[in-house]
């Protein structure tokens, strides 16, 4: 019994520790000192932020159940300042009338899907993963209905935890099946080495079928994604933020994981030629419904849909350059759709106009909020000299690396796609700046924290970019990884 | 007459196909739910079997349904509670009158 | 050579041009006038020192012995395609291009003078001036040209001052649809230039006229080709053929004449200037110009003398039939400009050592002055009438002694009586012609005659026939001194020019021809032609009669068929309108907006159709979304196990 | 340091004036710091020029002058690489001229001038920067910044149908650098080796001289890129963006966009498409001859029909532009020299034209030509300049267009073989179709008797479109004047890719 | 050779399990299809029991049996009156489901009887080998090791902590 291993879990630790005093302090503090938790949460939080930047080491813990190395720490971190920019754009919201009653628990139940996630990300045994993935997910639900008094909040948790579970059954059918095919073990190293001695069976394929069926649900992929438009228009602005990039992002970086460590062996035989066809599909389809959408969480919804399909090119790019590119299109994804859902948050706040057709003429009440959303759709659709443009350059170049004709088709594909995704994104501008209608949405000035988040969204898009270092960051450690036999099954 | 394997995972199969049925097609989200509790009972089913007959000497399988079985219990618990949160909002749990969003 | 009096003549145009357009506005009408007749006074007199200079100097550079030298005098890079394809922007200064400047800056400046008494009041007037700069300009830059992508340049600079000055009332609408018809059909005329000249520097990589007509240069092109033929003409023939063809459309050849009757819109001294003397004939010059090349095929040369031919006849019908005067001067001018077509296209060194030549360049010269003369005088006329038909003419002979009198002059000369200039240079040309077919001989002398007739017709329509009433109201009177001098001098000019001892100035090789007149064979019967058509006109016109009428009734349909231009106009309007325009470019545009923009559009539609018509899967209920992630795992599975397994 | 290099000032003043109007607030800031900013790019375009030629002429025979590389994104080798020869050069000239000619056009525009004029400060950042750089990274990246504020300069400062407009003219652009795009990814990643010893390299100067491009890999790659390119360049059948985009575009936009966005296409074409994939450009060449070939006489046979100023000038440039891709695709140094200056005598002429078609439109409210007539007579300086701007379409000498496509007669002409000759004379047939449009034109709407006597009371230019329109007509004239050193300096650059081309075959 | 004893107690809780899951799903009376859950679930815990893990068939039949079921009925009483039977199911509704269901099962049958080893062992022989007790399970629930699934523990009891939390969120009102 080593109970020391725990602490090389030093960003889950980080992340539980605020989750308890939150809790503590909640739980014990008096009535009028209540909404302190706020700050107390950001400030904890923020500062385990911090020191995630800093905890970079390779370690693993518990039998290689737990590890950890330079880019897990990365994608963390990352994860850690989406949902740090997801509190401050939350405050306002969570000092509502609305939100104010379940303070603490908002707070409790966001760092135990962050606790949930990390254990994802980080874990090499399915049990450990699973765990994690529930805790990603389930009390996610009970933030999807969140917002007592709104209907809609109420079906988007029914259809998010129904689904929920029904992912986490075929996901686990999926698993019993790779545990057939196993030694006995459960942990990814184990698998991968029985994987790779198998040979091809319907098992095999059943496995992988129901285990990416199970993270296309979490990552939205078409046709596992039906769910994502009704939940993130239910859902409260804050929560569907936060489940549009971290809990996306952090279940892409596992699905990586999952394809390149357990099943990396049969990446040309079987998964890659799946991947090919949910990409296909997940860009296309989440496009074609995004072109109809009217409620702007609802057309976010789609739009991070087909946003998932690009992250997914990183992972078919089984490279550390696609590795790299896809964590980097995450952090920019965190960024850009943080700014879109933080405009959208701060008109819902004061106004409750959640439509598009509300947008319109925009500019001329608040020029400020048009303009961080224009910058932040520009993002969203890859236009230079915004953040978006590079991150899918660089999943495409990222792509395209191993030179095989049906990935330079299946690029020329999400390629074509950008030009109807650019469409869409481009209605939201036309809404703000070109309907001649009056505006319908009036002047106002949004609170302090999330014109702070929008500046630090606004930020992030335009330098990420130009900033090539953090790239170089992300690559850095991608190699570690990569050196460290991260791809090694892929060959 | 031996029992092998296969014998043991068709009532499993069976608990599954019965669950992914009756979730689609009963109206009630409880029954839904009661549907789910089968699929999820078939996935563990199915850990144990495996377990036992392919790999006798080790505990994998047993300790995934081990906490899979918490797991399903939590899933559980926080599913009712959102379908009485559902009936307290529109005093009805039929699945089709929770459609208002959609297209 | 001094480069100053060559650099000169091209730059005070230009600057006049540039002066007269940019400040023109804030002139005084007078100092406007005074500064373009001083400016083209002064270049008159550089070019006759330059002119003079060259025939008559001696000076090496010009003649050795007996032949007359090309001497460029200067030659400057402009442009270079390749290196081996340069556009030199130079001064070639040989005997037709003297003469050119001579008829040029004299022409030019009297019409400046003429037109500062009769543009006198016209809003735009210097603008007028202006225009007349520039066009001067570009048409003595057309005659030094070097090369033939120089005169290619100039060529089109031609062109548009023509527009611009027949555009010149621009408020008529009239006047904008004839300056519009004469642009395009010399640009399209111009395109087959380009196409010609495309050619020829592709096979002869030079433009410079020195190199291309030396001696061997179109040889080596028919060896270089192979004697490759295309249609039945070698390269070089279809190099010059097309190259012809801009000298069509300028100089108004059938088919591409349509414009120049048209052109009569404009000011009438433009019309003296341009369409008269200068401009038109640079199909002539150009011919000319590259003489020698021509004289490599013949049948290029057989084409030009067809086309004239045919184009001589043909405008000479019409011309009598017209009603307007500038339109029968017009006629008249595309007539005579076809005379000196064939008389070059049947110029061979060894009929009358390339008299042709010569004798096309006489006429170019004489022709200048009498037409000039014509156009003014016509100015005259309509200066004090106010119409340009002659039906509001007649009897004017009393009233105008002064246009009465050089008008005649100059109708003898385009008859081509003894002593008018216009005999000697006519024939010449017919003795060419009969040098070089009996059949294109009789021809012409018949086209001679008819010259004769329509110009008496015209004569004696306006200045005999009968008083029009409309005299009593609105005397007309002779016209102010800047308009008549001219008048004087030119048709002083016209009666003695035939006297110039042209052979001993321009030949085709530069080597000296001594003239002499063929009286039995061509003079005589030619001039008994224009005698007998003179006689004709009198007694048909001299009175107000019924004679014409009946004469028109003898043949109606010819009649009615040459008063409408043998319907060269509708045929054009019918193609350029009917087909052109509202069949291929209509169908274009409407190919365009819907076929193409259409299949843009139509993806867009697609897309949001499609986007519509999957919309049921997101029915809203649990079930139907839970069905559709089963289904696609299973499917996903199924289907990869089917593909490799 | 970075900002010792001349050229990264072209894209730093773009920087300087967004910052400068993100601050301003009055009109009268907002147009000093316009006016000051392109004057400055002005000013160093012209000394960039002269500094040029003297190199030049000094004996610097170098492919690319004032090159310098700065890494970027190492673990790509992206690096932001900036380089000129004479073509680059003289087309910065060419931008920075129609900046300053846009600016000054757009001295009264509202609503928001300041918005208008960040986005056209973002426009014309990308533009300069596509000329700078050499590498195929930040030439894409700086391609799209120039395509994007396009959308929103129509959307909000069009007219007509802006909405419809604006969005078709994005997304057919886009849709083409979607091909762009693949098709950079492509000869990056068989690009062969960089000079500092990574694998592959985005510089176009090394990979040129890598050569390493496969054959079958060229034949991909080049209907890709030429195509990615060509869309912007109007070819047939992907024009379409640009009757109804230039209809709808505000001056200013239109003259920015005809003039120098669209050269940006062709300059791609032979930058990239041509240069890098030299065996594949032989050898499919006769593809988009066909279809610029088409372009060309169909262009100017669909801009005799418009009635709109605006379509027609639109359609005008699709035979214009067509004409240079067609002579790029000629594949000889005349020709191509001849294309360069077809985009020069193109982009002075059709800002020029819209300048002017923007002015009219600003005093009658309407663009249709049968609504207008006898202009000339109200507004004569107008006139006079959209007669002159006229006859540079129509090629006439003295002025740009005609160098321009003479060049291009004689070059395309080089080629021997009856398909190319076919296709240059039809290609020659456009100068008449093209004097009938544009004298259609000046005759119904300049000349003739005035046909709204509500026009009467317009007034002609004042003295910022005066300024604006001369500057362009300077620069028109200049060019057709004196077109021997811009041809040299042009032919000089084009050696190496021809050399390119020779060596391929 | 099974003992008969083994092959019949096989025979009748395939028979219960199955029989009793598609009753569940088919019934209109939603209690009683909780009441043929509760046979289900027993079931597999007897199959639990047969296959030799009887800490698991107890944990099964306390947490399913005992919690998880009468949950399920308390909200059934909750949400409504217990006799109302649920309206008839359309027929289309009963294909959809079936197609998917068959479909479903078809995929992993085939998967399942294609894998190698399904004939390989027999019960006997398999509860022969794998032989464990109470002591070894507590060790590996809490061991640190490879195999030993402290981690999960205390990662489970994490998210049912959130869990609890979450039903409160939802629950409470004020």
């Amino acid at each position: 019994m080593n109970y020391a291993q725990f602490l090389t879990m030093q960003q889950e630790l980080g992340v539980l520790a605020v989750f308890l005093i939150v809790f503590l302090f909640d739980t014990f503090c008096g009535k009028n000192s209540r909404s302190a938790v706020t700050p107390l949460a950001i400030v904890c939080f923020a500062a385990v932020t911090i020191y995630g930047f800093f905890c970079t080491g390779t370690g693993e813990a518990f039998g290689g159940m737990y590890v950890t190395s330079p880019v897990i720490s990365c994608i963390k971190s990352i994860l850690n300042l989406g949902a740090l920019i997801v509190l401050i754009q939350a405050v306002p919201w969570i000092n509502s009338e609305e939100g104010s009653v379940r303070r603490g628990e908002f707070y409790e139940l966001l760092f135990v899907t962050l606790f949930g996630m990390y254990l994802m990300i980080s874990a090499r045994h399915f049990l450990l993963f699973i765990i994690g993935l529930e805790s990603a997910s389930l009390p996610l639900a009970a933030m999807v209905a969140f917002n007592k008094n709104k209907y809609e909040s109420h079906e988007a948790a029914v259809k998010y935890m129904f689904t929920a579970i029904f992912s986490s059954a075929i996901l686990m059918m999926g698993l019993s099946f790779v545990y057939a095919l196993s030694n006995g073990s459960l942990y990814f190293a184990d698998l991968a080495e029985s994987i790779a001695l198998g040979s091809n069976s319907v098992l095999l394929v059943t496995a992988i079928a129901f285990v990416i069926a199970g993270f296309g649900f979490k990552l939205s992929l078409v046709p596992f994604h039906l769910w994502t438009a009704d939940v993130y228009q239910g859902a409260p602005t804050t929560v569907t933020s936060y489940l549009s990039v971290i809990s996306k992002g952090s279940a892409a970086f596992a699905f990586l994981v999952v394809l390149a460590q357990v099943f990396g062996a049969v990446y040309s035989d079987i998964w890659e030629w799946m991947m090919y066809a949910l990409i296909i599909a997940t860009i296309t389809i989440g496009n074609l419904f995004a072109i109809r959408q009217r409620n702007m969480k609802r057309f976010m919804a789609f739009s991070s849909v087909s946003q998932a399909g690009y992250i997914m090119l990183g992972i078919v790019a089984a490279n550390v350059l696609g590795m790299t590119s896809m964590i980097f299109y995450i952090l920019v994804y965190i960024f850009s759709n943080l700014g879109v859902f933080g405009v959208i948050q701060a008109i819902e706040n004061k106004t409750g106009y959640v439509s598009m057709d509300d947008y319109r003429g925009l500019h001329k009440t608040n020029p400020w909020l048009s303009f961080a959303m224009t910058l932040a759709v520009f993002s969203l659709a890859g236009i230079p000299p915004f953040a978006g443009f590079f991150s899918k350059i660089l999943i495409f170049t990222g792509a395209t690396e191993s030179g095989s004709v049906a990935l330079y088709v299946l690029v020329l594909i999400a390629l074509i796609n950008t030009i109807i995704s650019l469409y869409y994104y481009l209605l939201v501008v036309k809404a703000m700046w070109i309907s001649p209608e009056e505006p319908v949405v009036p002047a106002f000035r949004s609170a302090c924290t999330e014109r702070f988040g929008l500046w630090i969204c606004c930020a992030g898009i335009i330098f990420l970019g130009l900033i090539s270092c953090i790239y170089g960051w992300i690559y850095g450690v991608s190699e570690i990884a990569a050196t460290e036999g991260f791809f090694a099954l892929l060959g | 007459m031996n029992l092998t394997m296969l014998m043991y995972l068709i009532p499993s199969l069976i608990m599954f196909a019965c669950g992914v049925y009756g979730f689609i097609t009963r109206k009630n989200l409880i029954a839904i739910l009661i549907s789910l509790e089968l699929m999820l009972n078939s996935v563990d089913l199915n850990f144990v079997i495996f377990n036992r007959f392919l790999f006798p000497g080790q505990l994998e399988g047993m300790f995934f349904t081990l906490f899979a079985i918490g797991i399903a219990a939590a899933e559980t618990a926080l599913a009712i509670a959102i379908v009485i949160n559902i009936y307290r909002s529109i005093k009805k749990i039929d699945v089709s009158e929770i459609t208002k969003m959609k297209f | 050579m001094d480069l100053t009096l060559p650099i000169l003549i091209l730059a005070i145009p230009i600057t006049m041009f540039l002066i007269l357009g940019l400040f023109g506005m804030k002139m005084s009408h007078k100092l406007a006038g005074i500064l373009g007749i001083l400016g083209m006074g002064t270049t008159m007199v550089l070019a006759y020192t330059v002119a003079f200079d060259y025939f008559f100097s001696g000076n090496s550079l010009f003649i050795s012995g007996s032949e007359r030298l090309q001497h460029t005098v200067f030659d400057v890079t402009w442009l270079q395609f390749s290196p081996r394809l340069v556009v030199n922007f130079g001064f070639l200064l040989d005997p037709i291009c003297a003469m050119m400047l001579v008829v040029i800056t004299t022409i030019s400046f009297f019409v400046h003078l003429y037109s500062w008494g009769y543009m006198e009041g016209e809003k735009g007037f210097q603008r007028f001036y202006a225009f007349l700069s520039l066009f001067s300009f570009s048409m003595l830059g057309l005659v030094v040209a070097t090369n033939i992508f120089q005169m290619y340049i100039f060529w089109e600079l031609v062109g548009v001052s023509s527009y611009l000055l027949i555009g010149f009332y621009y408020k008529t609408p009239s006047a904008v649809s004839a300056s519009k018809k004469a642009f395009i059909v010399t640009r399209f005329a111009d395109l087959g230039m380009l196409i010609g000249i495309l050619v020829l520097s592709f096979y002869m990589p030079t433009f410079n006229f020195i190199e291309l007509t030396a001696p061997g240069q179109p040889q080596a092109v028919l060896a270089s080709t192979g004697g490759a033929t295309f249609l039945g003409g070698s390269v070089l023939t279809w190099a010059l053929v097309l190259i012809f063809t801009g000298g069509m459309g300028k100089s108004a050849m059938l088919p591409l004449h349509i414009w120049l009757p048209d052109a009569m819109e404009g000011p009438t001294p433009v019309s003296a200037l341009i369409h008269a003397a200068t401009m038109v004939v640079a199909g002539v010059y150009l011919v000319a110009r590259m003489f020698p090349l021509y004289l490599m095929e013949y049948q290029a040369l057989d084409f030009i003398t067809f086309i004239g031919a045919i184009t001589a006849l043909y405008a000479a019908v019409v011309a009598c039939t017209q009603v307007d005067i500038k339109r029968v001067l017009a006629f008249s001018t595309i007539s005579q400009i076809a005379f000196m077509m064939v008389s070059l296209g049947v110029a061979r060194p060894e009929i009358h050592e390339g008299l042709g030549y010569m004798a096309s360049m006489f006429h170019l010269f004489t022709h200048a002055m009498f037409k000039a003369l014509l156009f003014l005088g016509a100015g005259a006329l309509i200066h004090a009438v106010h119409s340009n038909d002659y039906t509001a003419m007649g009897g004017l002979r009393k009233y105008m002694p002064i246009t009465h009198w050089t008008f005649l002059i100059g109708c003898l000369a385009i008859a081509g009586i003894y002593p008018f200039s216009g005999f000697f240079s006519k024939d010449e040309m017919l003795s060419a012609m009969y040098g070089y077919s009996t059949f294109w001989g009789v021809w012409m002398t018949f086209v001679a005659g008819l010259t004769a007739f329509y110009m008496f017709r015209l004569y004696y329509l306006i200045f005999w026939w009968d008083e029009n009433p409309h005299y009593k109201h609105h005397r007309p009177h002779d016209a102010p001194w800047q308009m008549s001098l001219p008048l004087i001098i030119l048709a002083a000019v016209s009666c003695v020019a035939g006297f110039i001892p042209f052979g001993e100035l321009i030949t085709w090789n530069g080597e000296p021809y001594h003239i002499h007149i063929e009286w039995v064979k061509v003079a005589i019967p030619s001039l008994c032609t224009a005698v007998v058509a003179i006689l004709l006109a009198t007694v048909m016109y001299r009175k107000k009669n019924s004679l014409p009428d009946k004469a028109a009734a003898i043949w109606p349909g010819l009649w009615r068929a040459a008063h409408h231009r043998f319907y060269w106009d509708e045929i054009y309007m019918f193609i350029t309108h009917k087909i052109i325009f509202n069949v291929i470019c209509s169908s274009i545009a409407w190919f365009d907006r819907h076929i193409i923009d259409g299949t843009m559009d139509a993806f867009a539609k697609v897309t949001q159709k499609t986007s519509y018509t999957i919309r049921g899967m997101q029915s809203g209920s649990i079930q139907t979304y839970v069905w559709w992630y089963l289904m696609g795992a299973v499917a996903l599975a199924a289907i990869t196990c089917w593909a490799i397994l | 340091m970075i900002l010792q290099n001349i050229l990264i000032w072209f894209v730093i003043i773009p920087l300087i004036m967004l910052a400068g109007l993100a601050l301003c607030k009055k009109m009268t800031q907002i147009r000093t710091v316009m006016v000051v900013c392109s004057v400055a790019l002005l000013a160093i375009a012209g000394w960039l020029c002269v500094d040029f030629l003297a190199q030049r002429a000094a004996g610097n025979t170098a492919e690319m002058l004032y090159t310098g590389n700065w890494m970027w994104y190492a673990p790509l080798n992206i690096k932001l690489s900036v380089g000129v020869d004479g073509i680059s050069v003289l087309m910065l000239m060419l931008s920075a001229v129609i900046v300053f000619a846009g600016t000054i056009a757009s001295w009264k525009i509202s609503p928001l001038p300041r918005n208008f004029f960040l986005w056209f400060a973002l426009l014309s950042m990308g533009v300069f920067g596509f000329f700078i750089t050499i590498d195929i990274f930040t030439m894409f990246m700086f391609y799209e910044v120039a395509l994007i504020p396009m959308y929103l300069l129509i959307g909000v400062w069009g007219t007509g149908r802006k909405e419809y407009s604006a969005m078709k003219l994005t997304l057919m652009l886009m849709g083409g650098s979607a091909f762009l795009m693949l098709g950079l990814l492509g000869i990056y990643w068989h690009s062969g080796p960089s000079a500092d010893g990574a694998a592959h390299t985005w510089n176009i100067l090394e990979i040129a001289h890598n050569g390493a491009i496969e054959k079958g890999w060229q034949y991909f790659l080049f209907p890709m890129t030429f195509v990615g390119f060509g869309v912007l360049g109007a070819m047939f059948p992907f024009h379409t963006w640009s009757p109804d985009g230039h209809a709808c575009a505000p001056t200013a936009v239109s003259m920015l966009h005809a003039g120098v966005l669209m050269k940006l296409g062709g300059y791609g074409c032979f930058r990239i498409a041509i240069y890098l994939l030299p065996q594949a450009a032989n050898d499919l060449a006769w593809i988009f001859i066909i279809l610029t070939g088409i372009s060309i006489v169909y262009g100017a046979f669909s801009a005799c029909v418009q009635t709109d100023l605006k379509y027609i000038n639109a359609y005008s440039s699709v035979s214009h532009c067509g004409m240079v891709l067609f002579a790029i695709l000629m594949l000889n140094t005349t020709a191509m020299t001849g294309a360069i200056m077809q985009m020069l005598s193109h982009g002075l002429m059709t800002a020029l034209f819209f300048a002017l078609i923007g002015m009219i439109y600003g005093r009658t409210h309407t663009r249709d030509i049968r609504k207008m007539g006898g202009l000339m007579q109200i507004m004569p300086y107008l006139g006079v300049c959209y007669m002159i701007a006229g006859f540079a379409s129509l090629g006439l000498p003295g002025l740009s267009g005609f160098v321009a496509e003479m060049t291009i007669f004689f070059g395309s002409f080089q080629n021997a073989d009856l398909f190319h000759r076919i296709f240059v004379i039809a290609a020659t047939c456009s100068i008449v179709i093209t004097a009938v449009y544009i004298l259609r034109v000046v005759g119904k709407l300049l000349l003739g008797p005035v046909f709204d006597d509500h026009h009467r009371q317009l007034t002609d230019a004042t003295w910022w479109e005066r300024l604006s329109t001369i500057t362009l007509i300077v620069c028109i004239a200049a060019i057709g004047c004196f077109p021997n050193w811009i041809n040299e300096t042009i032919q000089h650059s084009f050696l190496p890719i021809i050399e390119n081309l020779k060596a391929a075959i | 050779m099974e003992s008969i004893g083994n092959i019949i107690l096989y025979f009748v809780v395939a028979v219960i399990i199955a029989v009793f899951s598609a009753m569940a799903v088919t019934t209109r009376k939603i209690l009683r299809a909780a009441t043929y859950l509760l046979f289900v679930l027993l079931g597999t815990a007897v199959v639990y029991f047969q296959l030799g893990y009887e800490f698991l068939g107890a944990v099964q039949i306390a947490v399913y049996a005992g919690g998880i079921l009468v949950l399920f009925v308390f909200s059934i009483l909750l949400t409504q009156h217990p006799a109302d039977p649920a309206s008839v199911l359309a027929n289309h509704r009963k294909f959809v489901g079936g197609l998917a269901a068959v479909c479903a099962v078809a995929l992993l049958g085939v998967a399942v009887c294609k894998f190698p080893l399904i004939d390989g062992m027999s019960l006997t022989e398999a509860v022969s080998i794998g032989d464990l007790n109470m002591k070894q399970i507590g060790h590996f629930l809490l061991s640190s090791e490879k195999f030993g699934y402290l981690l999960p523990f205390e990662a489970i009891s994490v998210l049912l902590l959130a869990c609890i939390i979450g039903g409160i969120a939802i629950a409470r009102n004020k």
